[in-house]
């Protein structure tokens, strides 16, 4: 069966490593947040400047000088720094960060990206996405394999305005885990439940698949 | 030398039509509440705004585009904001899409003296049309220019008679950035203080840079995003 | 992930001989006392130093060239130290003279993920030669490349165990731009505490750039010129 | 009768204004401090990270992290502030520091200026003297009229290297108050008991005379 939101995120987190500094994006990436394994260290980077976030605040307990990049009413962490938008990305476009989640509308099979313009949509911008998505050392995509009306998001080539190029190295949709190579898509997991011909189907960019595909483990 | 002035009608008095303003801020968060306000009332025109967002439809930003004080809208991301959308797709509002990071460096380069920087963000996307492409070890980079404003409106939370400024938590943000590229940067703070009542060594914007502050007031601080979790 | 080191002997003991490093400080002011007596009682050789200044003959990086495990020097300012100057006229070391916002810049640009900038300092002299040149506004500038080190080497005042700096006075200098350069860099602080015990606005370097951190002992501090006045 | 160096750095204060960031190189440039007249504002910078200078500590209370450009010992002031040496840079590149203060070697009718290397010499460096000639809105240079041996320091074109080119702004000798014009030192004061004739036989760079020229006034 397909992962829900709540499986990817937590298949993500197994991709986290004690000191790393991870950047989460707004939707499912943030819901990364709440799967890291009990006693490992990571510390999360919000790119409106902090280092440190914590979970929401209790209510009551918000500050309006104290959200996240999404805008959200959040904590701080002992050890927490806040920092200026400048820093912020100083430490992203440095490779400081290690690993940056994030949502895409499209992905294609040399690592393009695509999540923040549709033509004909009221634009609303890129935000820092642009920024992450250059600098990052590791991206990883958070996404559904198809869109609603059952289309695979994984394609050839990016069909949307492009937020960087070649860029994603791996993506963790409801179906599947694959690496993004010189040659494709890799597919390296399965979905529980899920056919490797389902995610051959769903994949419209090239997919390679070599030996057995596991199912995931969580 | 005075810097201090009485609030922010008597800061922002000689602001024209046409000016080109940076105002600090992420999202509602940090935003120069009495310069706006005061901003609104003036009735000055034709603005172009550098900003990181445009707020929302009746605070921040939002409250000089439903006056159409703004021509033009410098930012990353412009979302919720529905009059910001009329106006844009009634083609009286002009805007120009930044990623945040270039945004914000090319506001610190001013400051610094740095005529350009490079910057990854963008490339091979259609914010590169346009724009010189540099590679260094292996990497391409976009070339963005510095950019200063006739004048760089910040909130601070706290500041001294000259100048110096302290911010708070993430309301830090594109603040002490802009505090450095305004050719006039007036800063409004919560708390005036004297001189040698900062720490030297927590000084965040020093006042070589503020050319004129003043103790706001009333301010509402309004939350985005109100997200919380339940006491268990 | 533990950045908590036992002392200088243990952060520095990787170090190997070849190595680049860059060392904080101005002057005698603000420089990495403990790590300085460990690369020397380490011994390691044929380093190249980035560092403001040279140290004086038996103090600071001056203790490193009279074992002479420095093969090359690059710094803004290299007087007061008799034995540089005896290597540097036998060719036995070899020294690159930046100007001094140069320097800076060119750290603080590597922890920007900067890969370049553009400054006026060197325009029409010596330091110019080489080097591209570029008109923005109708003024020169040089393009100068960011720079980092195999090890950035630091001494702050205060430190968590995260990593996370602060600077006293003028003691900052260069500090927390080597900070941000180091492919490794190691922080001696004169007082480590835990995480939360310093203030989160307050801090001048975040952790995310520091590797190693441990706690300096018995610093001389030593005053190079000792200014004074008469009380009246 | 030609200045002392006390009465160049009292000469010189005479050029600041209420308000001013000012930078002061070492040796004259550094006693221009002691002439800054009562009641004006003027904010001393130190390039190595300081805002807000103060005069040396009283004895017992040096601080060896408190020091100015020169390394020695000095106090802050009611309102200081420090910060890296990048920002130090950043504020004088960007032209926020109204007057800088420094000392020459040679200077040229184009306003260019060496005071950094002598060949044949060992060189100390260049310290920040580059970045502040190349940056400064605002120079003034107090110097010597001549060398030792009597020769002019005031050249048609510099003999040592160069520090910056064309950014000499104003000069104040021991003899003259000179501004540097597009055609060359142009004569504004003369030192007391000093007469333009010498001024003029001591200046080996085309110089403007114009009119009367009147005596300092301290």
């Amino acid at each position: 069966m397909a992962l829900d939101k709540f499986q990817i995120a937590q298949r993500i987190a197994k991709e986290l490593k004690d000191g790393f500094y991870v950047n989460l994006g707004i939707g499912i990436p943030t819901l990364v947040a709440n799967y890291i394994p009990e006693g490992m260290n990571v510390e999360l980077q919000s790119e409106n400047g902090l280092l440190g976030m914590g979970p929401f605040p209790f209510e009551g307990e918000e500050d309006a000088d104290l959200i996240n990049a999404g805008k959200q009413t959040i904590t701080t962490l002992p050890g927490s720094v806040f920092f200026d938008s400048a820093m912020s990305f100083g430490m992203i476009r440095s490779g400081k960060v290690d690993l940056t989640v994030l949502g895409a509308m499209e992905v294609s099979d040399q690592g393009d990206i695509a999540n923040w313009k549709i033509p004909g949509k009221m634009v609303k911008g890129m935000g820092g996405a642009m920024d992450l998505v250059a600098s990052a050392k590791n991206i990883i995509v958070a996404m559904m394999h198809t869109n609603p009306k059952g289309e695979s998001k994984l394609l050839p080539s990016c069909t949307l305005p492009l937020t960087g190029k070649r860029c994603v190295k791996k993506i963790v949709s409801d179906l599947a885990v694959m690496d993004v190579t010189d040659e494709g898509f890799k597919l390296l997991e399965r979905a529980p439940g899920v056919s490797v011909e389902e995610i051959i189907s769903k994949t419209a960019g090239k997919l390679i698949v070599e030996g057995e595909i596991k199912e995931m483990q969580f | 030398m005075n810097k201090v002035y009485s609030g922010a009608d008597q800061a922002i008095n000689d602001i024209k039509d046409g000016s080109t303003l940076m105002l600090g801020g992420f999202g509602l968060c940090g935003i120069p509440e009495n310069c706006i306000a005061a901003l609104v009332k003036n009735g000055v025109k034709h603005l172009t705004c550098i900003s990181n967002n445009a707020g929302v439809d009746d605070f921040g930003i939002g409250l000089m585009l439903q006056k159409k004080q703004v021509r033009k809208m410098i930012s990353s991301y412009v979302g919720e904001n529905a009059e910001f959308e009329r106006q844009l797709l009634s083609g009286e509002l002009e805007v120009e899409l930044i990623p945040q990071g270039t945004l914000a460096t090319r506001c610190m380069a001013s400051g610094y003296g740095l005529p350009a920087i490079f910057t990854p963000a963008g490339v091979g996307t259609e914010v590169a049309e346009g724009k010189e492409v540099r590679i260094f070890n292996g990497k391409e980079y976009l070339l963005e220019l510095a950019f200063d404003a006739d004048f760089a409106i910040v909130k601070a939370w706290k500041g001294d008679t000259m100048g110096n400024l302290i911010f708070k938590d993430t309301a830090r943000n594109f603040n002490p950035l802009m505090a450095m590229a305004g050719k006039i940067t007036i800063a409004e703070v919560e708390e005036l203080v004297q001189p040698g009542e900062l720490d030297p060594n927590q000084i965040h914007t020093p006042g070589i840079y503020v050319h004129r502050i003043f103790k706001g007031t009333g301010y509402e601080k309004r939350i985005e995003q109100r997200t919380i979790r339940k006491k268990s």
